[in-house]
Order: C-alpha cells, then sequence, then structure tokens
C-alpha cells in the first residue's frame, strides 16, 4: 500500500478530466461539477466515518449550511469570501456540536447525527419563515465553466486533506479508534481531541461544496439544501467504492455518475431501484468496496 | 523509591463496593503480582489506575505526580500501560500496525512514522511475533493476541505495565514461553510490572511481591512464600481444598 | 388558552397521534431488540399496508376494518420471507455488533428506495384516497370522525394485544429472553432462528396494519413512509431501544408533546420540538439506550 | 469466496448489460420530432409531477393520432427525451444542458414545479433554446431574462393575494384565519395577501404557519374555531390539504368561505374527502367548461387515465403545448423563428386565448375555482364564471 502513489493516481485523474470542458462541451462539464462533488463530499466524509468508525448519517448538514451562507450573503459578500464563510460556518458548527455529538457511539451515532441535521434542517427553515422567505433565488451567478473548475479544485482539496490525514498520525490515530475505542485512548490516543478534530476537518469542505452547489442550483430551499438523500448517497458511495482507501470515494462516485448517466437515458426508473439493489449487494456481500476487492492492498 | 503509590483507593459501582479502600506501594523495577477471586476487584484496580475509571475516593500517585482526573490517553503518556484481561486487538490493522500506534500515541511519542514502525518491529521481535507483523491483528491466535496486548503495551515506552492475565486460557508450554519472555523483558528493560494471574504457580515465581485482594480489600501482602502460608489467604483464596 | 388545552379535543388529537405512533415503532422495536437490526425501511411497510387496504377498497370494495387482517397476513410473510433470504445470511456472517447494526442501516436504507420507487413504478407517483367512516361523530364537546376514532381503537387494541401477547405467549416470552440476552436465550434452549421469523413477521405486519388504518384518514404515495420511520425512531429512543411497553408509552409520550407543544408554541415548531427532543435524549444519555450501561472490566 | 467473487461479477456484468444503450432499436419512418424535458419521478415532487407527464402524453398521443406535429412544411411523429431530475432543480439543469447539446433534441418542454424552471432558465438563456414554461409561479420570475422562456401561468403570487383579496371582500367576509404552510408558493401568497386583506379592510383574525410534515392540527384549528373567522384561507400544499379539510370537519369549523390552496382539484382530493370537500374554493383558471377544447381534453385525459386531470398543473401542461404546437407550425422548428413566434404570436388553447408579454401571459385572468357537487366550477373572475360562487354552509 502507497498512499502517496494513490494521492498521484487520483490528483492525475482529476486533472486530466480538467480537459473536460474543452473536449465536452456544457453537458459533460454539468456531469463534471457532479461528479466533483460527489468525490469531495465522499472524499471528506470518509475522512471521518471511514477512519473513525463513526458513521455520520448528517453531513449533508455542512453542506446545506454552507448554502445557506452563500445564499444569505449573496449580492452582500465576494463570491470568494462567502464560499470561505461557508467552508467556515460549518467547520464551526462541527467544532460546536463535535464534544456532545462524538460522545454517542455505533448505531447511537448514526442516528443521532442523522437527527442533528433534520433538526438544523427545521430551525433553518423555521428562520427562514419568521424571516419572510421560504425560498431564495440568486440571479447572475459565474458561469458553468468557473463552477467546473471550482469544484474540481474543492475535489482536489478534499482528496489531498483525506491523504494528509491517512498518512498522519491522526490517521493512524483514528484508525485504532474505529477499531477499539477504549484501548486506543489507553495506548495514549487522545481519543476526543481527534475525533473532533477529524469531524471539523470532514465538515469544512462540504460546506464550501454545498456553497458551490448553491451557486450551480440559484436557488435555495431548506428542504432541498438539507436533503437526507445526499447523506444516504455519500455514504453508499463510500460503501461502494470503499471507505477506507483514498481511491474509494472516486470509485464510488464515478460509479454512481456512470450509472445515473447510463440508466436515466434508457431505464429512468430503474436507476434508483438498481441503487438500492447496488447497495444491498455491497453490503451484504462487498463489504470492503471495490477498492477493497479489487486492490487488496492488506495481508491475510 | 516508589514508582506507583495507591492512598486510600475506594471504588462504588451503584451499590456495589468495588474496592474499598486499598492501599499499597510499588517500588520501581519490582514484579508485583495482584491474586484474589474473580469479582475481588483486581480488574477494576487496573481501571482506576489507567484512567478508564475515576475512583470514589482516595488517591494514585505515579513517580509522586497525582493520576488524579487524567484521561486514559494522558496517564499512558506519563509512562503507565495496561493490558486487557479481554483482548482488544484492532483487529481490521495488521499486528505491525497495531504495535505502531503504542509508539506513537505512547509514552515515547515517536514523531517519525518510520521510526516508530522500527521500534514497533524490534518489539515484535522481543515478542516473538515477528513473523506475522504483517498479518491481521484479528487472525492471531489467542497466545499471538496476548502477546500483541503486551507487545503494545510495551511499545508506549511505559515505565510501569499493568498486566491482566496474559497467560490465562493458554497452554503449559505457551505459559512457560510467556514466563520466560516476561523475565526478559524486567531485566533488559528494566520494566516494574504489576501482574494479575490466575495460573498461581506462574504468579509465585515471577513475584517479588504479592497483593491480595478479597471483596475490595487488600488482605494480605509480602513476599511470596509468606503470602502462600498466610492463614486467611489461605481460608479465603485455597478454600477447603488447602 | 388554558380552554383550548384542557379541552377533551386536544386529548383526543395527541391519543390518535399516539396510537398510530406506537403502532409503528412497536415493529421497528422488536426487529431491533430481538436482532439489532436498524430497519429504516420500517415506514415503507406502513405505505404497503395503505396500498393493499386501498386497492381492496378500490377494487372490492372491502372494509378497511376487514382487509386489514388479509394485509397484516401478507406483510408477515413478507418479513418472514425477508428474514429468510436476506437477514438470516447477514446475521450468520459474523462480524462484530456494531457492525451489523450499522450495516443493516444502510441494508434497510437500500431496501427502502427499492421500495419506494417500486411502488412509484407499479403504482405510481400519484396519491390515492377513499372515504371511509368520516362521518363526526360528538361525545360531549369532543367532536371526532369514525375513522380516526376506529384507527384509535384498532391501535390500540393491537398494542395491547402484542404487550399480551409478550407477557403470556410462549413465543412472546422466547422473543422477550432473546430481547434481554442473546446468548443466554440460546442457552437456554431458545431457538434463535424461529424467534428471530416470528419478530419480522409481527414487525412487518404491525407497521402493515398502521398503514391500513392511515389510509382511512391520509392519501397514500409511494413516498409517504419516510416520516413514519423518522417518527417511529424518535418514539423507540425516547422508550428505549428494545423496551417493548417503554416504546409504547413513550409514543403516546411523543403525541402529546407533539399535539401539547404545538399548541403553547406555535405548529411550526413540530417538527424541531420533534427532532430537539430525540437529539436531546441521545446527547443526554450517549452510552445508547438500552436500558444498561456497558460496564468496562 | 469463489461464490462471493462469482456474485460480485454477475453484479457487475448486470450493471453494465443494463447500462447498454439501447438507441438501435429507434424507430423506422419519417424521422420524428424529439423533444425532451426532465421529469420528477422520485424525490420530494414525484408525487405532483403525473398531472403534468399526463397531459404531455396525452398531447403526444393526440399529436400522433392527427399524423404528427406539423412542422409548416411536413407532418412528423413526435417522440419524447425524458429524464428523471430526481426532483432536484441543479440536476434538471444538467439534464436541460444534455437535452440541448448532447441529445440535440428539437424541442423542449417544462419540468414541474417553480425551482426547476429558475434553474433551467439560465441553461435555455446561455445556449439560446426557447421553452413555454407551465407549473411554476412566483414573482421572481418576472426577473428572468425575457427571450427563450414564457410562463403560462395566471396564478401568481401577487395576482393571487390581490384577487382573492377582491373576491373575499365581494363576497362580504370582514375576517379571515389565515394558515400557512412555509414551502415556497404558500409562503410568498402569504406575502402579497397580508397587504391586501389590509387595503380591503378584511382583519386576519388568526394568522398561523405550520411546516411540510404537520401531522395534526387540532390545535391550530381550535384557534380558528375560537376566533370563529367569516372565512379560512388555508395556503397548503396537496400533503396536508387533506388534514385541513378533515379535521376542520372534526371541529366544525364554521366559516362559509373555505378556500385550500393546492390539493382540491387533485383526484384523490374528493375521493379521500366525499362531501367535505363541497363547495371548497381553491385557486385555479381553468375548468372543462371554459370551452369546447377544454371538455375535449377532459374527457380524452379521463378516458386514458380513469382519473380526472389536475385543474392547475394538467391543463397548464397541455396548454403549454398546444402553445409550442401551433408556434412550430408557423414558424418550424428554427429557434430564432421559433423564439419570435412564441412571443409575438396569439394561440388557442383549453384556457382560450393567450399571448405573451416579457415572460409572462397576461391574457389569463387569476381566478379561482370551486368544488360544486363534485363538479369543479370556475367562480372567479366573473367574466370566466362557469357558476356562481356560494358559502359552504356544511361539512
Amino acid at each position: 500500500m502507497s498512499p502517496a502513489r494513490d494521492l498521484m493516481v487520483v490528483l492525475a485523474l482529476l486533472g486530466a478530466s480538467a480537459g473536460v470542458p474543452f473536449l465536452g462541451g456544457d453537458y459533460w462539464i454539468g456531469v463534471g461539477i457532479t461528479a466533483f462533488m460527489w468525490v469531495a463530499l465522499t472524499q471528506s466524509w470518509s475522512l471521518l466515518s471511514g477512519l473513525s468508525g463513526y458513521v455520520s448519517l448528517g453531513h449533508v448538514v455542512f453542506y446545506g449550511l454552507g448554502a445557506y451562507v452563500v445564499v444569505a450573503s449573496w449580492e452582500v459578500l465576494p463570491i470568494a469570501v462567502s464560499l470561505a464563510l461557508a467552508a467556515g460556518a460549518a467547520a464551526v458548527f462541527a467544532f460546536a456540536t463535535g464534544m456532545p455529538v462524538l460522545r454517542v457511539r455505533g448505531p447511537y451515532f448514526v442516528i443521532l447525527t442523522f437527527g442533528v441535521a433534520e433538526l438544523v434542517k427545521f430551525v433553518v427553515m423555521a428562520a427562514e419563515a419568521a424571516a419572510g422567505n421560504a425560498s431564495r433565488l440568486i440571479l447572475g451567478t459565474p458561469e458553468i465553466e468557473t463552477l467546473f473548475f471550482l469544484m474540481l479544485a474543492l475535489a482536489a482539496a478534499a482528496t489531498v486533506l483525506a491523504w494528509g490525514v491517512r498518512v498522519s498520525r491522526l490517521g493512524h490515530g483514528l484508525r485504532a479508534i474505529r477499531e477499539d475505542e477504549e484501548a486506543a485512548e489507553t495506548l495514549g490516543v487522545p481519543v476526543a481531541r481527534y475525533k473532533l478534530l477529524a469531524f471539523v476537518l470532514s465538515a469544512c469542505i462540504p460546506g464550501a461544496v454545498g456553497g458551490a452547489m448553491a451557486l450551480r442550483n440559484t436557488y435555495f430551499e431548506p428542504l432541498q439544501a438539507f436533503d437526507p438523500m445526499i447523506s444516504f448517497s455519500m455514504i453508499a458511495m463510500a460503501v461502494i467504492g470503499g471507505s477506507d482507501d483514498l481511491r474509494g470515494p472516486v470509485v464510488g462516485a464515478a460509479c454512481f455518475v456512470f450509472l445515473s448517466e447510463m440508466l436515466w437515458a434508457n431505464a429512468p426508473q430503474l436507476y434508483m431501484i438498481i441503487l438500492g439493489l447496488l447497495l444491498v449487494i455491497f453490503v451484504l456481500f462487498v463489504p470492503e468496496g471495490l477498492c477493497g476487492r479489487l486492490f487488496r492492498s492488506r495481508g491475510a | 523509591m516508589s514508582l506507583l503509590e495507591v492512598r486510600q483507593l475506594s471504588m462504588r459501582f451503584g451499590g456495589v463496593q468495588a474496592l474499598e479502600r486499598v492501599s499499597f506501594t510499588v517500588a520501581e523495577g519490582k514484579i508485583i503480582g495482584l491474586m484474589g477471586a474473580n469479582g475481588a476487584g483486581k480488574t477494576t484496580l487496573f481501571s482506576l489506575i489507567a484512567g478508564n475509571e475515576r475512583p470514589s475516593s482516595g488517591e494514585i500517585l505515579f513517580e509522586n505526580q497525582s493520576l488524579a482526573g487524567l484521561r486514559p490517553d494522558q496517564v499512558c503518556r506519563r509512562g503507565v500501560a495496561r493490558t486487557f484481561q479481554v483482548v482488544r486487538p484492532f483487529a481490521g490493522l495488521t499486528v505491525i500496525e497495531n504495535v505502531t500506534t503504542a509508539a506513537l500515541f505512547g509514552m515515547r511519542r515517536y514523531r517519525d512514522r518510520a521510526q516508530a514502525r522500527d521500534a514497533a518491529a524490534a518489539v515484535l521481535q522481543e515478542l516473538e511475533l515477528g513473523d506475522r507483523a504483517e498479518a491481521l491483528a484479528g487472525s492471531l491466535t489467542l497466545s499471538g493476541q496476548k502477546r500483541l496486548e503486551v507487545a503494545r503495551a510495551l511499545a508506549t515506552g511505559a515505565r510501569l505495565v499493568l498486566l491482566d492475565e496474559v497467560m490465562a486460557g493458554l497452554t503449559p508450554m505457551e505459559v512457560e514461553a510467556m514466563l520466560l519472555t516476561l523475565r526478559t523483558l524486567h531485566r533488559t528493560r528494566g520494566l516494574t510490572l504489576v501482574v494479575i494471574e490466575h495460573v498461581m504457580r506462574a504468579l509465585m515465581q515471577l513475584s517479588d511481591e504479592i497483593l491480595v485482594l478479597h471483596s475490595g480489600r487488600l488482605i494480605a501482602q509480602g513476599e511470596p512464600p509468606a503470602v502462600a502460608s498466610d492463614p486467611e489467604v489461605l481460608r479465603l483464596y485455597f478454600g477447603e481444598a488447602a | 388558552m388554558i380552554e383550548t388545552l384542557a379541552s377533551g379535543q386536544l386529548l383526543f388529537a395527541a391519543l390518535a397521534l399516539g396510537a398510530t405512533y406506537a403502532l409503528v415503532a412497536l415493529g421497528l422495536n422488536l426487529v431491533y431488540g430481538t436482532m439489532r437490526l436498524l430497519n429504516v425501511a420500517h415506514g415503507d411497510l406502513v405505505m404497503l399496508g395503505g396500498y393493499l387496504t386501498y386497492w381492496a377498497f378500490a377494487l372490492g370494495g372491502i372494509s378497511p376494518l376487514v382487509s386489514l387482517l388479509g394485509t397484516a397476513v401478507a406483510a408477515a410473510l413478507l418479513g418472514a420471507l425477508a428474514y429468510r433470504l436476506l437477514f438470516r445470511a447477514m446475521l450468520g456472517a459474523r462480524r462484530t455488533g456494531p457492525r451489523v447494526e450499522a450495516n443493516s442501516l444502510l441494508l434497510f436504507f437500500g431496501l427502502s428506495i427499492i421500495a419506494q420507487n417500486l411502488a412509484a413504478l407499479v403504482f405510481s407517483p400519484t396519491p390515492r384516497g377513499y372515504e371511509y367512516l368520516s362521518d363526526v361523530l360528538h361525545f360531549g364537546n369532543v367532536a371526532l370522525t369514525g375513522n380516526r376514532l376506529a384507527a384509535l381503537l384498532v391501535a390500540a387494541a393491537l398494542c395491547l394485544a402484542v404487550v399480551l401477547f409478550l407477557r403470556w405467549h410462549t413465543m412472546g416470552l422466547a422473543m422477550r429472553a432473546l430481547i434481554e440476552h442473546r446468548e443466554a436465550a440460546a442457552v437456554v434452549g431458545v431457538d434463535i432462528d424461529r424467534v428471530q421469523i416470528a419478530s419480522f413477521a409481527v414487525g412487518f405486519g404491525t407497521a402493515a396494519v398502521a398503514g391500513a388504518l392511515v389510509s382511512m384518514t391520509e392519501q397514500v404515495s409511494p413516498f409517504m413512509g419516510f416520516p413514519f420511520t423518522v417518527a417511529a425512531f424518535v418514539v423507540i429512543v425516547m422508550g428505549g431501544l428494545g423496551r417493548l411497553e417503554g416504546g409504547i408509552a413513550a409514543a403516546f409520550a411523543l403525541g402529546l408533546i407533539e399535539t401539547y407543544g404545538v399548541a403553547l408554541t406555535s405548529t411550526n415548531w413540530r417538527s424541531i420540538l420533534l427532532y430537539g427532543t430525540f437529539v436531546a435524549l441521545l446527547l443526554a444519555r450517549p452510552q445508547g439506550l438500552f436500558g444498561r450501561r456497558a460496564v468496562m472490566r | 469466496m469463489s461464490t462471493r467473487r462469482g456474485i460480485f461479477n454477475t453484479v457487475i456484468t448486470a450493471a453494465f448489460a443494463l447500462a447498454l444503450p439501447l438507441d438501435s432499436a429507434l424507430a423506422q419512418g419519417a424521422k420524428p420530432v424529439r423533444i425532451g424535458f426532465s421529469i420528477a419521478k422520485t424525490g420530494i415532487f414525484a408525487s405532483a409531477a403525473p398531472s403534468q407527464l399526463n397531459a404531455y402524453e396525452l398531447w403526444r398521443e393526440q399529436v400522433n393520432a392527427r399524423g404528427g406535429l406539423d412542422t409548416g412544411r411536413e407532418k412528423r411523429p413526435v417522440e419524447f427525451v425524458q429524464y428523471d431530475d430526481q426532483s432536484n432543480p441543479g440536476q434538471a439543469a444538467k439534464i436541460y444542458e444534455k437535452l440541448i447539446t448532447q441529445d440535440k433534441v428539437d424541442l423542449l418542454l417544462a419540468p414541474w414545479g417553480t425551482p426547476t424552471h429558475i434553474a433551467v432558465a439560465p441553461v435555455l438563456e446561455r445556449l439560446k433554446f426557447p421553452m413555454v414554461g407551465n407549473t411554476a409561479a412566483s414573482s421572481r420570475l418576472r426577473d428572468l431574462k425575457p427571450g427563450n422562456i414564457w410562463f403560462t401561468t395566471a396564478a401568481i403570487p401577487d395576482r393571487i393575494g390581490k384577487e382573492l383579496a377582491a373576491m373575499l371582500k365581494e363576497n362580504g367576509v370582514k375576517s379571515v384565519a389565515l394558515l400557512t404552510n412555509v414551502l415556497p408558493f404558500s409562503k410568498e401568497i402569504k406575502g402579497f395577501l397580508e397587504p391586501a386583506l389590509k387595503s380591503a379592510a378584511i382583519a386576519i383574525s388568526v394568522n398561523e404557519e405550520y411546516p411540510p410534515d404537520v401531522k395534526d392540527m387540532t390545535a391550530l384549528l381550535t384557534k380558528v374555531k375560537q376566533a370563529n373567522p367569516d372565512a379560512v384561507l388555508a395556503l397548503s400544499y396537496p400533503s396536508d390539504s387533506p388534514l385541513y379539510v378533515r379535521q376542520a370537519k372534526e371541529l366544525g369549523i364554521g366559516a362559509k368561505f373555505q378556500f385550500v390552496l393546492i390539493g382540491p382539484t387533485i383526484d384523490f382530493f374528493p375521493k379521500l374527502l366525499g362531501s367535505a370537500a363541497n363547495d371548497i374554493v381553491t385557486v385555479g383558471e381553468w375548468s372543462p367548461a371554459r370551452n369546447a377544447r377544454a371538455k375535449a381534453f377532459y374527457d380524452a385525459y379521463v378516458a386514458k387515465f380513469k382519473e380526472k386531470p389536475d385543474y392547475l398543473d394538467s391543463s397548464l401542461s397541455f396548454l403549454s403545448c398546444e402553445i409550442l404546437e401551433q408556434a412550430v407550425k408557423t414558424a418550424g422548428l428554427d429557434r430564432s423563428k421559433l423564439r419570435e413566434a412564441i412571443g409575438k404570436g396569439s394561440f388557442e388553447t383549453i384556457n382560450g386565448n393567450i399571448k405573451f408579454k416579457g415572460v409572462e401571459n397576461t391574457v389569463t385572468k387569476t381566478g379561482f375555482l370551486q368544488i360544486q357537487n363534485g363538479e369543479v366550477q370556475q367562480v372567479w373572475p366573473a367574466s370566466m364564471s362557469t357558476a356562481k360562487y356560494r358559502p359552504k354552509t356544511s361539512w
């Protein structure tokens, strides 16, 4: 296993796809944005959940907050500032909630994170309603090519971040926490601090991604920006790709995007059903994911 | 000079008094055997020293400094390591990764991952796990996993190691091997050990001093022959058979 | 304001809501309690029950209160089948405890997507409804439609029946034993496989009956199930995972919190109250709510 | 292990097999006109979309039965290219990019819902592709650049606010209870309705909001009952409209004017609620009694789908097809000619004559419908009425 080589491979793949706008035209640029979005989100999710075993079912909360920040600061702040603010807001939220939330383990953590995301969704909704809004529309967003490169940069940043964590003490400690939290702590791993750090690190890029997608959608509505399907999709991609592997999120996102491109053309109704079937099959028979299965890297 | 000092340590779980005003000291470089029936409070004592549990009252001093309020990872970095009675390997990580974790995060705290790995490999050699380094920890035999527990504790660089039944469930031959290993480690590394063991003969052979716990109270302490002939210990611990 | 709060009308609304929650949560709790499987597709069984009842009424003119027997049996069979085909293998494949739970969540999520979209494909996403027992009855100053009263009564009776079954029937006793301690139950000779099939059957059956009752008052659609899943999760977290009586009590408590909480604040606060309670409970008892805390040895 | 590997391979093979393009099976004969659109087959809008899709399909069937779409020179069969946007506006934007640049469709039909229209608009603008919108209603639509997108509906929130206040005033309503779902369309209406009511000197005695996932309204409606207003205006969505009606019936809310925003014109509504649905007023500017085309559309729809069309979405969707058909007949498939034809033309539809000014249909008046004895009647404005408004006297 050579994480540095994996990083090079992933970055080379991302770099190669930077040529899409010059070859593929608008449609493929759109596909590219979606694919990079999923790479960035799933890579960030894996940083926390793949490494530490704390499966977050509420990662959409960071995405939604990021989207909200960008839309709320539209035409007030420059886009670059509001995107940075989106990432910051997500990180601050992760930091503030991380302490109590990360005390909860196992399946309780899974449903708690879901609950927190839904709670935030409804609080944002109530806040928007109180302010007399229900949805926000932003006009004059950047060109699609700009968003493409922005999302590409976010995917690359997420990958580098995930790589950096994996090869650091933090990554080593998180893996130990995943395997046995108490034993890890007894061997000197600062468990609470590491979990919180991973939580914050895995939140900031989804925040920026949410902001960028708000620019892409030109529309913000809490029900959509905080759609739990986004959280579920991150998990499904990580599971299918392999969650403790730098290439996993790329492979998972690629599978999803490829599948949806192929299926909605010929069998739109079946797309979701097949997605569900794939998830079932992978959980039951290939729990280590495609990467774990195809490039088995550890001796057994 | 005493490395560890336990003063008036008490622990209650709900209505159960797990430990009651236990006091003792462990001198540096000694091997202390901890005896007692199931439920006597031996493992609880380890958990309190290692910071896994908070005592109801009493004090624990390590190198004359209180461990009160420290988390397990902080205690570990002070230089106290423990093993678990029911083994807790990081099953999905390889053997060497298990031990490297301890080298990275324990008292020794290697900054460099390659160095940590080298140190881990050295410890594995000492515990005769060198050839299993790349295997998944979950795939080891029980004997192997017990050795891994010891290896991890050692790799932290701890000065005091609490060994919780590292010989339980092993065959007589494996017990002999483990005893040899522990003695060697004690000698070469100058470790201080506190050992919980049910294999009585092994404990008597190994220890400089024996502590006997019964229902949370320390009922006897002294050199092995003295404790072995203590009438109360005989009555309580060995029952009528003795 | 006081008048509103003291009115029987609000109490009835709380009870009707609570009874539905109780019935839905019962099955979720049973399947979790006996197998540690987190069934996020549970609400889709409510949807299935709703559709079966709707079609029985629309095509055969069969009263929902009659067809719900058939609905329950069909769903119970589906549950037994799902256990046989999917979950026995998964539970058999040895993985560590928490991973079975986390994986089951993903597995059921996959099944939920399949169920919802299959229903959309077969029934079309158009909402469906029928009118049944919609006359308003008056009891003192409380007014209620017949279908809501019937739903409340059936749900309450079924909850009671399941509780009695668990108390007195041999299979019920075995289920409780399994919930308390899986290995111990096996050691004393409980046929775990049979109990688990029974849990699936009862769990699926009760959810489908809840769907049948819901369909008398609400429209049915392929994506109607998820809110029920969420409510059921809140309930079983409140009542204690695997604690069936606790779950029933929690369901009614949730009905009361929702109805009176909304009356005291604003309807807009409904979801915030619901999720707020849920999150606060989990944070307050981080070791999980399965009664006892895992003591480290 | 070998079994596992086997299953794994099977899955991969199956995935690829399903993914193989089926385009080779393309129909023979006259080259069809390909019309693309996205539709919410899954996700949160899925239950709303069929009323739109059905109208499209009915139109296609009718056009093909007439020998095809008349492009001015020849008649060509119509073929749909449709994708599921998963109720995600961003996805819809991507789909329209695909439809235009990859699939190279000849024409476009609209997706479902306001956010989706808004997300698609910049794509149309950039690629200069004209599209007649339908199921979108927001005053923000007017912020969009005119030229490539048009909106057929008259149910724009500011117009609804004004007209509803006028209708209430004419029917002697002095006080209302206003219950608003916090979703975009209803919230926007509320924003315009409040000042309109004020200037019409109508008091708002209860003014409450509720979330989309509401399950019980007893507390809310108890307040309404105590206030005893002349009218209840439930700015609701299909998922909660029946809940309002059922519980209002239960509590015996006495207001004679009952307005329910979205839902009453959908087929399941009267089936679920029976007589309680009678005399409820809702928004809508179309009924089968509107003209002969309307009646024909209604009958054909019922015959094909065994249920009634949605008076809002189905009619809007169908008439957007009619506009497209008529524009194509004069301008052919050339996009710039088509753009001009739609923008400047005048069209005969199931909702009478329609013309656009800017992005908006300014001909059709904003109106209200009432369910009378199970039939939907236009009761406002007077110029379009098919029946007289009548107070709701019983549930």
